[in-house]
């Protein structure tokens, strides 16, 4: 029965509130309906995560709990089935999801046309949901897709700027990376069994372990690179830039703090979990790649004047990391990465949550005609201070544990083949990589120091108000969450570790 | 023991946290009181600690041949790499720690003490900030003891950054000042390119330790047992279990035989780690901080940035010293980069005109004093001018220095900080002449320049002298150098103390806005501290604090005096002299020595005063280089290449479509063409292909 | 001759009696009992659709006639699909057939429409090309007429002169390529055919196919053989271009696929596959690269059929069942999305007489439900999720691929690509409605009954056909037992 | 002589020629039918031929062309028809001035 398994609540949820935001008659009553589903969320997602560290290993298929699956377009030739399925790091991308759109909702509690808008946003999270619970590639491809085309209209209607270009680049962009993504997905499933009883379902596909390694050269790029664009890969990144700039708070947070996760989510959890062989041989190329945009991001994002537009160089380079390392191939480096998706997603949500403030009161985000803003919004400030710690990778907050698991990791990893005679180019990346701590920490003191300390650049800006109690709310929030990961980060590696054993993760058994 | 121990690193950090968020709804007096109250129980928990370890007797702590040992108070897993590699957080007790502790506490409650008067003007006005300013001092002091009680090299590297950040915070703490914003840039960013380094180092290390380790390398990493290498003969004496000996051993038995261009990877890893010590103790070429840091405020530069901070560095190395034995070629840097920082520190204070700075170079100067002494430590047998040298004399030298140099040092950037308090000026143009005004702090101020001057019986001498006989005993050259940066240092400091009190009399427009001594708050730590700057010299370091336990000295009241090497201490105290004399002669009353001298030498003294160019060459690099040529050209090019390729796909797809318009002419007679000649064409093709 | 055999053509009976009733009613009928004539035509065929979903119907497994005439569960989907839309062609275009300048006339649109639907029934169950050429011919002809029907404007007679021209044009070129068929194989019958074009592939029997392709292909309106559609579409009158966008479209498609499995699946791979190939990539991309310009709706719509067309073909390159269910259920799906639009395009014709997308700038502002109708219909057009439009897309890609050299990954690749820029002009119009700050070309209206009816229906299926799986996998067990391959 | 398939073919394909000839060249619409009749007719007479010539035993290619026939009358007269409304909404049938819907 459909609704035994808790899961699918994950979508039936955000389907209600669709529906009740549908009813509502009045803002108040949107909110409430938002507040109360997203609470639920994160408690259902909570629970799961205490479920999950006590649940005995006998009940998971292939590392995977509460596994089901369900007929769907299953007439012969073509075995669609609605395929559920957690793990660790699933977990933590629902846990993760759930407490960023609880917060949005808080960032968006004066937004215009707030019924339309909520709908649209919890569509995505639909889509967001939906993604990190199925495990069959069919399922999961929708979702992405039902995830990304909302940011279309998200931007368009409530973004600021040049909305109209930005909107329809990223979303043109993100489909053409889906194009990619669904010919290798399609292609995948061809040849998904040796037997002709094809498969969508990821554990099987797996299991046959059928995909032979010529097609797996053709499939892995089309699939890395589908993912990779979400993920801001260089140099397919170019919508987040302009994409950021023009979205509505809230949209900002989501987007850069869920759905860029769902690129290099989809990134391991399909084309390295399924094909193995080309993730070894073909690695290098997206290391060049990833290690490139790590460093590109964070010098770029130096001389921004826009403060979204620095964050989202910020983000180019930080989730140039996840992928990063993710291709190191090394149990340590992935742990790190997924640490670095939840991290980047808490702080860079709270990043995107302060501007959305601080440019709804100055209304500019120009940094050179801002400043002094500690003296008029501390609060605000503060925050901001706190949040470029944790990016910059201050010990106590999320950014340090993730970067710190990565760094050895890789650094692990490179030496292992540099001193294998496996080629130097790991090592080289990751001590290019361990730069951009310098450098993000030159551009995020930069603006630190022009935006919130020095003299207040404009006189109207001194009547300006400090953060009311739900921007208060959703920012303590997001703040909290950081320093948790920050303080307690073996909590989460244990969460985490789980999925990259070499048992299960047959790319990293090769790679030793 | 554990319980005083956790207390340690608790207070300050709840105090932080408290004071962080609650501050703003308490009264200032508050928590101002507050704060050093909390200060002043962690420092007497500091003290019972450090005595316990010195002189309980206890078998953790010392062993029957009366060597001292490392004890671990407590240790928890924090964060687990893989199944070989955790990082934990702890306390480890030793001789250096307990030394820090005790500086540490001692100048950070004197500082949060005087911090009370100093963070007020005459009329009483409290600072704005000032509860966030003892939130910092707390923080602060939470990441300085969790660093110097760190069990492995991970946790000292998180509290590393821990303490920069607090000192960025401090340094900035009049943020609407720019000046002090972009000193506070400067600070964190130039100590953050330092622990590149330091990370890299660590990350070889972890790398090498794991390779050649069965067991859990966990144990490789906690200073028990890195410190614990059997040295050519030397058996280890500080308790570690064999196996995590046996680890260290293989790392330094195969690792130090991979080589990467010309050097062993152990000695690259020392390299990069004391790379990240260079930064916090701004050595050359690192140092261009820690003279803007200044813009902070003056306990805060006391603290920070004279007494506890900056000797992270030394620290560093000190407890990585067995490793750093087995790399002489580090060690050698690490001499070269000392002498030649202290020599170019001590130049150039004697060119600065805001005191402040004179004291900031003076503590570069003094730090890589403990550098050369660490970097001149070898365990073979050697003489210094005739008298034989204890094994491991410089690593005590270098400690022995270090806890001197905080007191003395603290005790006048204190002072001066009570000047510029009364004077609300930094440099000494709008001082001279001060002594009747202000007799406690000049006499404070006095003691302090004789101690850092090196002049027995005061604090300076004892150290320094044994720095000295330490460089003897490594190699003349290095240690006539360093008696020569001694002798300059005398020199600049009283040229400092006589230009501020003497010179000319000081005009005073009226009387009641007379400079005068400052409230208890501020006068009473520069009194004590100027007791202890007296009577410092006398620790019987030998016997507390030596690099293996081996206590080579006595622990009696005069051991300092009668282990005297008196041929070096002659000639440190006649260099010591001369320097005073000097500046006596130039500065003491009003004359036209100082400026013809200026004359006599103007490019000397331009380089001395510009501090050799060294901000300009940093700003030429970052802005020109950095910004300019690396940054800009990237954006421009993700602009205009990257994004503009996107760009031009959207504006070919258009471009075709208007391009093909044409065949939609309208006219049936073309749609019939069309027609025609796809079908035709469909044809003759397939028949070519197939045909 | 048994006459018995009259009884399996069940669906082509129905719809004449369909027919006859209306023809009478409309001859007989007093002046004032004719306004309920759109009424009563709707409500026969709305019972004549549901009863043909009856299993009597859609159970029928036979051959007539010697095999000229062929039904099978298939089959009667197919024929059941065209009725769906014709249905709502129905409804939606009550109220124009109302308005004073068609009124008088309605009767004969009707029974236009009706013929021409019979026209497709035959074409579908033809399995002897002069069956299949009278459907074909009574499907296009009074098309023609249909085209014609708006008297007072231009572009209607327009369009119609140019569809009727090359319409019979390529009714020769086709009947040419028939004749080739014929001399090479001796007979008409597709089992026949089948069977003697065995893998020779002769110059004559290219041409032939060439000369079919292009016949067929030009009321698919694949590029080249697609130029009247624009025009066409743009010139009818809103309810004759919705018509011929979805249900001749559909009904082309499937003959075709018949004719191309059953008659000359010998030579797939030496001649026609590539003849395809070629044809698919040009009509998508054409199709895309045309739509792009366009501000008037029809025209905008005429050419995202095109390209929608390109799509419906990769169905046929499958050569296997699960490829012919693709096509069937992409076509109902398009049927909906498609209505779904024209219903949204006719309301406003309607009311306001405006078609330019330009006035549809601010549209959500004025009539939100329109424009949430309008933006389901291009989501689903442009294959988004959760809307039917994706799944159809999504099966028929996968369909395509089965077939499994690497030209079809290159092919799927260069159709995806295409998604990109047809997702492109579908958001132009999302945008228009919705984005632009524009103040409204068009003020609030109310629109009528049977329009809201329509766009209920059309947007429900476009909602439900895809996530309730049941329809999808019941056509493709059809197509599984259908004796095609 | 004896006169096989060729004689006739080669003439209906002319013909067929001719008839496209005409229909891409001629402006006058009613000269465009009576080109599309050469086609058609050419049409049928392939049928024809086939039939008497290659399949001589069947007929099915004679029935093809009555009904081909019929069906060429029913779309020269709607054609007609249709040209007559052209004709009245603008006073000629040059093919050419028609395209006022174009791109």
């Amino acid at each position: 029965m459909l609704f035994d398994n808790i899961l699918i609540y994950f979508v039936l949820i955000p389907m209600l509130m669709l529906a009740g935001v549908a009813l509502c008659r009045n803002i108040k009553q949107i909110r409430a309906v938002a507040v109360v589903g997203s609470t639920a969320l994160i408690a259902l997602s909570v629970y799961l995560v205490a479920d999950f560290l006590k649940a005995p290993v006998e009940t998971a298929v292939d590392g995977m709990y509460h596994y089901s699956s369900w007929k769907w377009f299953t007439a012969q030739g073509l075995n669609i089935n609605l395929t559920v399925g957690v793990d660790g790091v699933s977990v933590a991308m629902l846990l993760l999801s759930s407490i960023i759109l609880f917060t949005g909702s808080f960032a968006s509690w004066t937004i215009a046309q707030p019924k339309a808008f909520f709908l649209w946003l919890i569509l995505l999270s639909i889509g967001v949901f939906g993604f990190f619970i199925t495990i069959d590639l069919f399922a999961m491809f929708m979702f992405y897709e039902v995830a990304l085309i909302p940011m279309y209209l998200l931007i368009g209607v409530w973004g600021s700027g040049n909305k109209n270009y930005s909107a329809m680049k990223l979303t043109l962009m993100l489909m053409g990376g889906s194009a990619f993504l669904m010919l290798g997905l399609i292609g995948i499933y061809y040849h998904s069994s040796a037997d002709g009883h094809y498969t969508w379902n990821l554990l099987e596909i797996a299991r046959n372990n059928a995909i032979s390694t010529g097609w797996q050269y053709f499939l892995f790029p089309m699939t890395f690179v589908g993912f990779g664009v979400l993920g801001a890969m260089f140099p397919f990144h170019t919508w987040s830039p302009d994409g950021h700039a023009s979205a509505p708070t809230a949209v900002s947070m989501l987007h850069a703090g869920v759905l860029m996760k769902l690129g290099g989510y989809g990134c391991f959890r399909v084309a390295m979990y399924l094909m193995p062989e080309a993730a070894n041989d073909l690695a290098w190329i997206f290391l060049i790649l990833t290690g490139i945009s790590v460093v590109y991001g964070a010098f770029s994002a130096c001389v921004q004047t826009d403060l979204k537009y620095i964050n989202a160089y910020s983000s180019v380079s930080h989730c140039g990391l996840v992928l990063f390392a993710i291709l190191m191939l090394n149990t340590t480096a992935m742990t790190g990465a997924v640490m670095q998706m939840l991290s980047h997603g808490l702080m860079t949500a709270l990043f995107f949550a302060l501007i959305g403030m601080i440019y709804g009161r100055t209304h500019t985000r120009d940094i050179t005609k801002m400043g002094g803003m500690m003296k008029i919004m501390p609060y605000l400030a503060v925050c901001y201070v706190i949040a470029g710690m944790a990016s910059l990778g201050l010990p106590g907050l999320s950014g340090f544990v993730a970067e710190m698991t990565i760094f050895v990791g890789s650094f692990q990893q490179g030496m292992a083949d540099y001193l294998a005679g496996g080629g130097s180019l790991r090592l080289v990346f990751t001590i290019i990589a361990c730069c951009s701590i310098v450098i993000t920490a030159v551009y995020i003191l930069r603006v630190v120091g022009k935006l919130l300390f020095g003299p207040v650049q404009d006189k109207h800006h001194l009547e300006l108000t400090d953060a009311t109690w739900w921007e208060r709310l959703s920012t303590a929030t997001l703040i909290v969450c950081v320093a948790a990961i920050g303080c307690f980060p073996n909590f989460f590696e244990h969460l985490i570790r789980g999925t990259f054993n070499p048992e299960l993760f047959r790319a990293i058994a090769m790679n030793f | 023991m554990e319980t005083s121990a956790i207390l340690i690193l608790a207070i300050p950090l709840l105090m932080f946290l408290f004071l962080g968020l609650a501050g703003k709804y308490l009264p200032h007096k508050w928590a101002g009181i507050l704060g050093t109250c909390g200060m002043g129980v962690t420092m007497v928990l500091a003290y019972t600690v450090a005595f316990e370890y010195f002189f309980s007797g206890n078998s953790f702590f010392i062993n029957e041949a009366g060597d001292r040992l490392q004890h671990v108070v407590f240790n928890h897993d924090w964060l687990n790499f893989y199944d070989k590699l955790t990082i934990r957080l702890g306390f480890l007790l030793d001789p250096i720690s307990a030394m820090m502790l005790v500086v540490i506490t001692t100048i950070s409650f004197m500082v949060h003490l005087y911090s009370n008067g100093y963070m007020r003007d005459h009329h009483g006005v409290w600072e704005t900030g000032f509860q966030r300013f003892y939130a910092f001092l707390s923080l602060f002091s939470f990441s300085m003891l969790g660093l110097v009680v760190a069990t492995n090299i991970f946790q000292m590297y998180i509290f590393w950054e821990l303490v920069g950040a607090s000192s960025y915070l401090l340094i900035g703490f009049y943020y609407t000042k720019p000046s002090a914003v972009s000193a506070s840039k400067k600070a964190f960013i130039v100590t953050r390119f330092a622990d590149l380094g330091f990370l890299i180092g660590i990350l070889v290390l972890s790398f090498y330790v794991g390779l050649y380790s069965e067991g859990n390398i966990t144990d490789a990493f906690t200073f028990t047992s890195l410190t614990s290498v059997p040295v050519d003969g030397l058996t280890d004496t500080f308790s570690v279990s064999e196996g995590t000996a046996q680890v260290i051993r293989d790392l330094f038995q195969n690792s130090a035989a991979p080589m990467f261009m010309g050097a062993s990877v152990l000695t690259w890893a020392l390299v990069l780690i004391f790379m990240g010590g260079m930064g916090k103790s701004a050595m050359m070429p690192l140092h261009i901080w820690l003279p803007d840091a200044m813009e902070g405020p003056t306990p805060v530069s006391a603290l920070i940035h004279a007494a506890t901070m900056v000797v992270a560095g030394v620290y560093l190395v000190a407890r990585l010293f067995p490793l750093y034995l087995m790399a002489p070629a580090a060690l050698d840097i690490i001499t070269v980069v000392g002498a030649i920082t202290a020599l170019y520190a001590a130049m150039v204070a004697c060119a600065q005109i805001d005191i402040k700075r004179v004291l900031a170079f003076s503590t570069i100067s003094q730090i890589a004093f403990m550098m050369v002494s660490l970097g001149v430590t070898r365990l073979d047998h050697s003489v210094a001018l005739g008298h034989e040298v204890h094994e491991g004399l410089g690593y005590m030298a270098s400690m022995f220095h270090l806890f001197t140099h905080a007191m003395f040092k603290a005790l006048l950037f204190l002072g001066a900080g009570a000047l510029i308090h009364a004077i609300g000026s930094n440099d000494y143009t709008a001082m001279h002449g001060l002594r009747k005004y202000m007799p406690i702090t000049h006499i404070t101020f006095l003691i302090g320049c004789l101690a850092i001057a090196g002049i027995i019986p005061f604090a300076g001498f004892f150290s320094k002298d044994e720095i000295l006989t330490a460089c003897f005993g490594h190699s003349t050259v290095w240690a006539i150098w360093m008696a020569v940066v001694a002798g300059l240092t005398a020199f600049y400091m009283f040229r400092l103390y006589f230009l501020i009190f003497w010179w000319k009399e000081h005009k005073v427009h009226d009387e009641h806005h007379a400079p005068h001594d400052q409230p208890w708050t501020m006068t009473l730590p520069l009194v004590i501290l100027a007791v202890v700057s007296i009577f410092a010299g006398f620790v019987p370091f030998g016997s507390l604090v030596t690099w293996n336990g081996h206590p080579i000295t006595g622990s009696g009241f005069l051991t300092n005096l009668e282990n005297l090497n008196w041929s070096v201490a002659a000639l440190s105290l006649i260099i010591a002299i001369v320097g005073i004399m000097v500046a006596m002669k130039m500065y003491k009353k009003e004359n036209e020595l100082p400026a013809k001298m200026r004359n006599a030498l103007p490019r000397l003294w331009d380089w001395c005063h510009h501090r050799f160019y060294w901000d300009e060459l940093y700003m030429f690099i970052t802005h020109r280089i950095i910004f300019g040529l690396v940054c800009r050209p990237i954006a421009w090019f993700d602009r205009h290449i990257i994004d503009g390729t996107m760009d031009a796909f959207a504006a070919v797809t258009n471009k075709v479509s208007y391009a093909i318009r044409g065949f939609q002419s309208g006219n049936v007679h073309m749609y019939v063409w069309c027609y025609l000649a796809g079908a035709v064409l469909l044809a003759v093709i397939t028949m070519i292909c197939v045909l | 001759m048994d006459y018995s055999q009259f009884l399996f053509m069940k669906q082509e009976i129905a719809l004449l009696v369909v027919f006859l009733l209306v023809f009478f009613y409309d001859t007989f009928a007093s002046k004032k009992a004719l306004n309920a004539l759109s009424g009563i035509t709707c409500v026969l065929f709305g019972i004549y659709t549901v009863a043909s979903f009856l299993p009597c119907v859609t159970g029928a497994n036979a051959t007539a006639f010697s095999g000229m005439y062929e039904t099978s569960p298939i089959i009667a989907m197919i024929k059941n699909v065209l009725n769906v839309g014709v249905l709502i062609v129905l409804i939606q275009s009550v109220n124009w057939a109302n308005n004073e300048s068609t009124s008088v006339r309605r009767g004969e649109f009707y029974e236009l429409l009706l013929v021409t639907l019979f026209g497709m029934y035959l074409m579908i169950s033809a399995r002897h090309f002069l069956l299949f050429i009278i459907g074909l011919e009574s499907a296009s002809l009074p098309l023609a007429a249909m085209v014609a029907f708006d008297k007072k404007r231009y572009e209607s007679h327009e369009a119609s002169i140019k569809y009727i021209l090359t319409a019979v044009f390529s009714s020769a070129i086709l009947m040419m390529g028939l004749s080739f068929v014929y001399g090479l194989s001796g007979s008409l019958y597709f089992s026949q055919v089948g069977g003697a074009i065995a893998a020779a592939s002769s110059p004559m029997l290219i041409c032939a196919l060439a000369f079919v392709i292009a016949g067929v292909g030009f009321k698919l309106s694949l590029v080249p053989f697609h130029l009247w559609t624009a025009d066409v579409y743009q010139g009818a009158p809103t309810p004759v271009t919705s018509y011929l966008s979805v249900i001749s479209k559909g009904s082309a498609a499937f003959a075709f696929l018949v004719i191309m499995v059953q008659c000359f699946s010998a030579v797939y791979a030496q001649a026609w596959e590539w003849m395809l190939y070629a044809l698919i990539i040009l009509t998508i991309t054409v199709g895309n690269l045309f739509a792009i310009r366009q501000r008037n709706m029809k025209r905008f719509l005429a050419f995202s059929s095109v390209s929608q067309a390109g799509y419906i073909m990769l169905g046929i390159i499958a050569m296997n069942a699960m490829g012919l269910a693709a096509m069937v259920y992409y076509i109902l799906v398009y049927v909906f999305s498609n209505l779904a639009a024209f219903g949204v395009i006719q309301a406003i014709e309607n009311n306001t007489g405006k078609v330019d997308m330009d006035d549809y700038r601010g549209l959500s502002k004025t009539n939100p439900k329109l424009s949430f109708a309008m933006m389901l219909a291009m989501f689903s057009l442009a294959g988004i999720p959760p809307f039917a439009g994706f799944f159809s897309k999504f099966f028929i890609f996968t369909s395509a691929i089965n077939q499994g050299s690497i030209a079809i990954y290159v092919l799927v690749l260069i159709a995806l690509i295409n998604t990109i820029i047809s997702l492109y002009y579908y958001l132009l119009v999302v945008k228009a409605m919705y984005i632009s700050d524009e103040k409204p070309a068009i003020e609030t209206f109310k629109s009528s009954f049977t329009d809201r009816l329509g766009l209920i229906v059309t947007v429900a299926g476009i909602i439900l056909l895809g996530v309730v799986s049941v329809v999808y996998n019941h056509i493709l067990t059809l197509a599984e037992h259908s004796s095609l391959f | 002589m004896e006169l096989n398939a060729l004689y006739y073919l080669i003439p209906s394909l002319i013909m067929f020629a001719c008839g496209v000839y005409g229909f891409i060249t001629r402006r006058n619409m009613i000269a465009m039918l009576i080109s599309l009749e050469l086609m058609l007719n050419s049409v049928d007479m392939n049928f024809v031929v086939f039939n008497r010539f290659l399949f001589p035993n069947q007929m099915e290619g004679m029935f093809f062309t009555l009904f081909a026939i019929a069906i060429a009358a029913a779309e020269t007269a709607l054609a007609i028809a249709i040209v007559v409304n052209v004709y009245r909404a603008n006073n000629d049938i040059d093919v050419r001035d028609i395209c006022k819907m174009k791109f």
